[in-house]
């Protein structure tokens, strides 16, 4: 089963490549970016970020379910959870 | 272990770990060349056994509506849990938000967000309320629309109504909700054993057309009420954070 | 490109697992550890992949077009969903962590453990 | 009589789910709650002994929505369960009873969460236990981590609860995430989650590189979970926190569930795949045995009474990770037995620890020295339980830590006696020797340790302490479990169990069940079948090691009193600075020595593999 299939859906398969290719990159620099942000209220964006492109990343592997769910809680509900647990934290040390 | 030597002994481990994958990597199919047969075998019946055009949906609720039940009750005891732990604690006292004391020391939610945010909610409402219920047909489904009706409640909140996104969601009916919707869930697959069927088989009729929104039987019923039990437990856990931020003081602060 | 997106994978949870091992503040930790777990869709995803197929969705494609696995777009779904839970756990317990001790550093939590 | 599969899971989520949703209605009436969760849990418990009972002639499968497989494919969800699988689902069941009733007077307030988290953990623990799907077992195991998570941060207004809830959550969330992309890789190279298809699956081709891996990474949670060597640090400090009662679970039956889940999928997925028996038996006898010493070793020198119950549960683990690694049916049904009789007698001593706790309002061993006279029922309990645990004869630990001795020895390991004998005598000895001393005031409280006394001060006031009485409510449960474990040794069990775990290791019996609904009548055992039976090499070690733990205890009492040697030394406090730069507390040191752990692990696994 390993060639590929074409549907009349199907993308070109070298638009296909190198769109994957492209927002892997993107995703594996986004993860590195989330870690090295140390400032947590920079690092929850950075977040809600990364989560826009993993769902991207999902839309390009087909998975328009996961995209939706990486959209509404990587990119929203996880950073207001972050963010008001960081806030809530923050107002201690002042 | 001091940091440094912690951060060297990690990448030691880490690159022996690595290591190890990729070596066993040669015996992965590669990428795009998904051998079968469990998505293939599903995709071929169950369009015409379940009446969903979702088949992701069909999956989620009907193939493997097991793991989706476990799923829901670790999402109900997430909300649980945030709640036994950030019980008020001795010593700590309610005071009124920072927006709505007297000696408020922040400017007032501007107009423009507050409007910007209140219009958004209805539309909201709408989105999740549709999405929950059209997971045996698109890409979508209790989770997804339960999360975006949930957001609605959140930004009733960013418009600065903070009382009000309390008033709205009350702990106690919230929890309501967030029982019923698990609850349900592991209910229905009891009314198919009370009907001497498998635990969560499909007793309900399909439907003729497939996709269509009242197709597909106990799908679309368990999406709606997966939405529930997702909302409630995201509202029940933003709020009990937000608590935590606006209402709770320690001690004498 | 056949095995990339399988490196990417390892890079991704490599770099969370950095993150928690470096981090002094436990809130950021359990960022990282949703950087962790993130890395798991991508293999899920990944592993399920067919090139040239569509989406699982036969509302507006003929049925019995060639599709990419529903499965584990379905065991995706369930991770995201444990994520969030068990991120929001953790994010309270911290609170209450810093509540008590005044501080997120998992060093000085150390010294008061108990 | 099938569908109580999923009515021993889905019926306490039910009522976890109801009684949170009527709460309102519920507040106040504390008793109606307990009963509730009491009568849940032990109808459960019934459940899965009629399940264990009745499957005896074979496993049986339940497929949830009725979808059977055709053609060897698999297309949803079962629950699989042979006598092993629910007995240990049962003993969760009677352990969370057990519990609960300890709980109706130990707690003064409770709140309902409470209830509804406990039964959701059990539900997890069952869940875990009957799954025959991959992916179902990283759902439970997730179900029952995040009830954990939550229970064990239940009393925030302790100083500790915090930092051990902490360290439990992220070690486990981190080993579950690693397990979860283990299932990718092997359902990416299988496209199966079933463990019975996977099984066959790649049982049918040549050991290779991606097995190895997805097996490494699929037991890396479970290794976790288990308490494994160097993956155990969280256990002490999750366990020195948690609510008492939580305990009791942690110790009896969660860390066993996580070995049950090993011994779970090397027997139905990857046993014949792998091959190289007798390398990978070796690689997991050695953590095993370094587990079991290092636990025994550091259960020594502990004063914390719950952290020394904790610590010789790792000593414990590594037993039984010892006596599956051996691969024989023997071993297993060992194990299998030593489990049983160890959660009864553990779950009696914490119980115990509980009403010190209770009564005196500390477990610091030292504080306590004498303080605990007039808790002369509790103590009589506390020194039983701890005969118990150093495999006194009738107690059933004797039995299967005496079955996992005779295998090894007839299987060219006869070391293995000496140092099972001194990691009984070393944990049996540390629990004696606070029985001795908090009970009957015998010898001198050992030296106060400046940090282990803050730590063990700090844990106060988990109830209104300072009653008069102990409550019978929280006697009986300790009582009746010290029975079950002299009930578990006396009971001629033998043949049974010894049955049922030829059939457990019986990977092409399984599939045939599963994935074509044979009935197997004759399993076939991958070694030969040993009897098993109370031999007189199994009395007289059981004999040797509580007979070693009592002369142990009493030195470590009088070591003081001693004429020479008495100075400079005091019995295990040559350990504590090693302890202390690995059991630091630290989240980033406990992760960086998994990684390292599973490179290593890794690393034998590809020699071996080659």
């Amino acid at each position: 089963m390993s060639a590929a299939v074409v549907t009349p859906y199907t993308v070109p398969a070298g638009l296909m490549d190198t769109l994957q290719v492209t927002v892997l990159v993107l995703v594996a620099a986004g993860a590195a970016a989330v870690v090295l942000t140390r400032r947590l209220v920079r690092q929850v964006l950075v977040l809600g970020a990364y989560g826009i492109m993993l769902a991207v990343l999902f839309l390009t592997f087909q998975a328009p379910d996961v995209t939706l769910s990486a959209l509404t809680v990587g990119a929203v509900a996880l950073p207001i959870i972050v963010l008001l647990a960081a806030s809530k934290t923050r107002k201690k040390e002042e | 272990m001091r940091p440094a030597l912690r951060r060297w002994v990690f990448l030691a481990g880490a690159a022996g770990l690595v290591a190890f994958y990729l070596w066993g990597l040669s015996g992965l199919p590669g990428f795009g060349n998904y051998p079968g047969p469990y998505g293939p075998a599903i995709l071929r019946i169950a369009v015409a056994q379940t009446h969903a055009t979702g088949v992701v949906s069909a999956v989620n609720f009907e193939y493997r509506g097991f793991d989706t039940v476990g799923e829901e009750f670790i999402l109900f005891t997430a909300a649980a849990g945030t709640a036994i732990v950030l019980r008020m604690l001795r010593g700590e006292r309610e005071r009124p938000p920072a927006d709505e004391a007297r000696d408020r020391d922040v400017p007032p939610t501007s107009g423009a967000v507050r409007t910007v945010a209140l219009m958004f909610t209805g539309p909201v409402v709408v989105a999740g309320w549709w999405l929950a219920s059209h997971a045996q047909a698109n890409p979508s489904g209790g989770f997804q629309g339960g999360v975006v009706l949930a957001t609605a409640f959140i930004l009733i909140y960013l418009a600065g109504e903070f009382l009000t996104f309390r008033r709205l969601s009350p702990t106690a009916i919230a929890d309501a909700v967030e029982a019923a919707g698990a609850g349900g869930f592991a209910a229905i697959g009891l009314a198919a054993v009370c009907l001497g069927l498998p635990y969560l088989d499909n007793f309900l009729p399909l439907g003729q057309i497939p996709g269509a929104v009242s197709s597909s039987g106990t799908i679309a019923l368990i999406s709606f009420f997966v939405g529930l039990e997702v909302a409630a437990a995201f509202i029940l856990i933003v709020s009990e954070l937000l608590e935590q931020t606006l209402l709770i003081r320690h001690g004498g602060g | 490109m056949q095995v990339f997106p399988f490196i990417v994978v390892a890079w991704i949870a490599g770099v969370g697992l950095y993150g928690i091992v470096t981090s002094r503040n436990l809130i950021h930790q359990i960022v990282c550890l949703i950087v962790v777990q993130s890395s798991t869709y991508v293999l899920l995803l990944g592993v399920g992949y067919v090139t040239g197929a569509v989406a699982p969705y036969y509302y507006d494609v003929p049925v019995h077009t060639p599709a990419v696995d529903p499965v584990v777009q379905a065991l995706a779904l369930t991770d995201v969903v444990v994520e969030a839970a068990v991120t929001a756990l953790l994010l309270s317990v911290a609170i209450q962590a810093h509540k008590r001790f005044g501080t997120l550093d998992p060093h000085e939590l150390a010294e008061f453990k108990g | 009589m099938d569908q109580l599969f999923a009515l021993s899971v889905a019926v306490p989520l039910l009522v976890a789910a109801a009684l949170v949703g009527v709460k309102p209605l519920l507040s106040g009436r504390r008793r109606t709650l307990d009963a509730l969760a009491i009568l849940t849990a032990a109808s459960v418990a019934a459940m899965l002994l009629v399940i264990m009972i009745r499957t005896d002639g074979g496993d049986r499968v339940y497929w949830f929505a009725g979808f059977r497989p055709f053609h060897g494919i698999v297309i949803g969800i079962d629950f699989a369960a042979g006598p092993l699988s629910a007995g240990l689902a049962a003993l969760a069941a009677v352990l969370v009873t057990a519990v609960m009733i300890f709980s109706w007077r130990y707690f003064r307030q409770v709140a309902t969460y409470y209830h509804a988290l406990m039964l959701t953990f059990l539900a997890g623990m069952t869940g875990f236990c009957l799954t025959g799907d991959i992916f179902d077992l990283f759902v439970w195991f997730e179900l029952m981590g995040v009830s954990a998570y939550a229970l064990t941060a239940y009393r925030p207004e302790e100083r500790g609860p915090i930092q051990g809830a902490l360290n439990f959550a992220i070690t486990n969330s981190v080993g579950a995430y690693l397990s979860l992309s283990g299932i990718g890789l092997i359902y990416g190279r299988t496209g199966a989650l079933n463990m019975a298809q996977i099984g066959a699956y790649i049982s049918r081709h040549p050991p290779d590189r991606l097995v190895a891996v997805a097996f490494l990474l699929i037991i890396a949670g479970l290794l976790v979970k288990g308490a494994i060597v160097p993956f155990h640090f969280w256990l002490a400090d999750a366990h020195a926190v948690a609510p008492t009662p939580l305990c009791v679970l942690f110790s009896g039956v969660m860390v066993e569930l996580g070995l049950y889940g090993i011994a779970r999928v090397y027997w139905s997925m990857f046993g014949s795949a792998l091959g190289h028996r007798a390398a990978i038996s070796h690689l997991f006898l050695a953590l095993g045995v370094a587990t079991a010493v290092a636990g025994a070793l550091f259960c020594f020198r502990e004063r914390h009474i719950k952290r020394l119950l904790a610590f010789s549960t790792i000593s414990h683990a590594g037993m039984f990770l010892a006596g599956i690694a051996l691969l024989t049916p023997l071993g297993l049904a060992g194990t299998a037995v030593y489990v049983a009789g160890h959660a009864m007698v553990k779950g009696a001593l914490f119980l115990c620890a509980g009403i010190v706790l209770h009564r005196l309002g500390s477990v610091n061993e030292t504080w306590l020295h004498g303080r605990g006279r007039h808790l002369r029922i509790t103590g009589v309990l506390f020194t039983l339980a701890g005969l118990g645990l150093a495999d006194l004869p009738p107690f059933g630990t004797f039995l299967g830590k005496g079955w996992i001795e005779d295998t090894g020895s007839a299987h060219g390991m006869p070391w293995l006696t000496p140092v099972f004998i001194l990691c009984a005598i070393l944990v049996g000895g540390a629990v004696l020797r606070v029985a001795g001393g908090v009970f009957y005031g015998l010898g001198d409280p050992p030296a106060e340790d400046r940090r282990m006394a803050q730590e063990a001060a700090e844990e106060t006031s988990e109830t209104d302490g300072g009653g008069q009485r102990t409550p019978l409510s929280m006697l009986i449960p300790p009582a009746v479990l010290a029975a079950l474990a002299v009930a578990i040794g006396l009971t001629p069990l033998g043949p049974a169990v010894e049955a049922a775990a030829v059939r457990f290791q019986d990977q092409a019996a399984y599939d045939a069940t599963v994935l074509h609904g044979a009935h197997v009548a004759h399993p076939v055992a991958p070694f030969p079948v040993e009897a098993a039976g109370v031999t007189v090499p199994d009395v007289v070690t059981g004999l040797v090691s509580a007979a070693g733990a009592l002369l142990l205890a009493c030195l470590a009492l009088y070591w003081r009193r001693l004429p020479a040697l008495r100075r400079g030394y005091e019995p295990g406090t040559g350990l504590t600075a090693l302890a202390e730069g690995f059991q630091s507390g630290v989240i980033n040191d406990y992760v960086t020595w998994m990684v390292l752990g599973l490179a290593c692990i890794g690393g034998v696994l590809a020699l071996i593999i080659g």
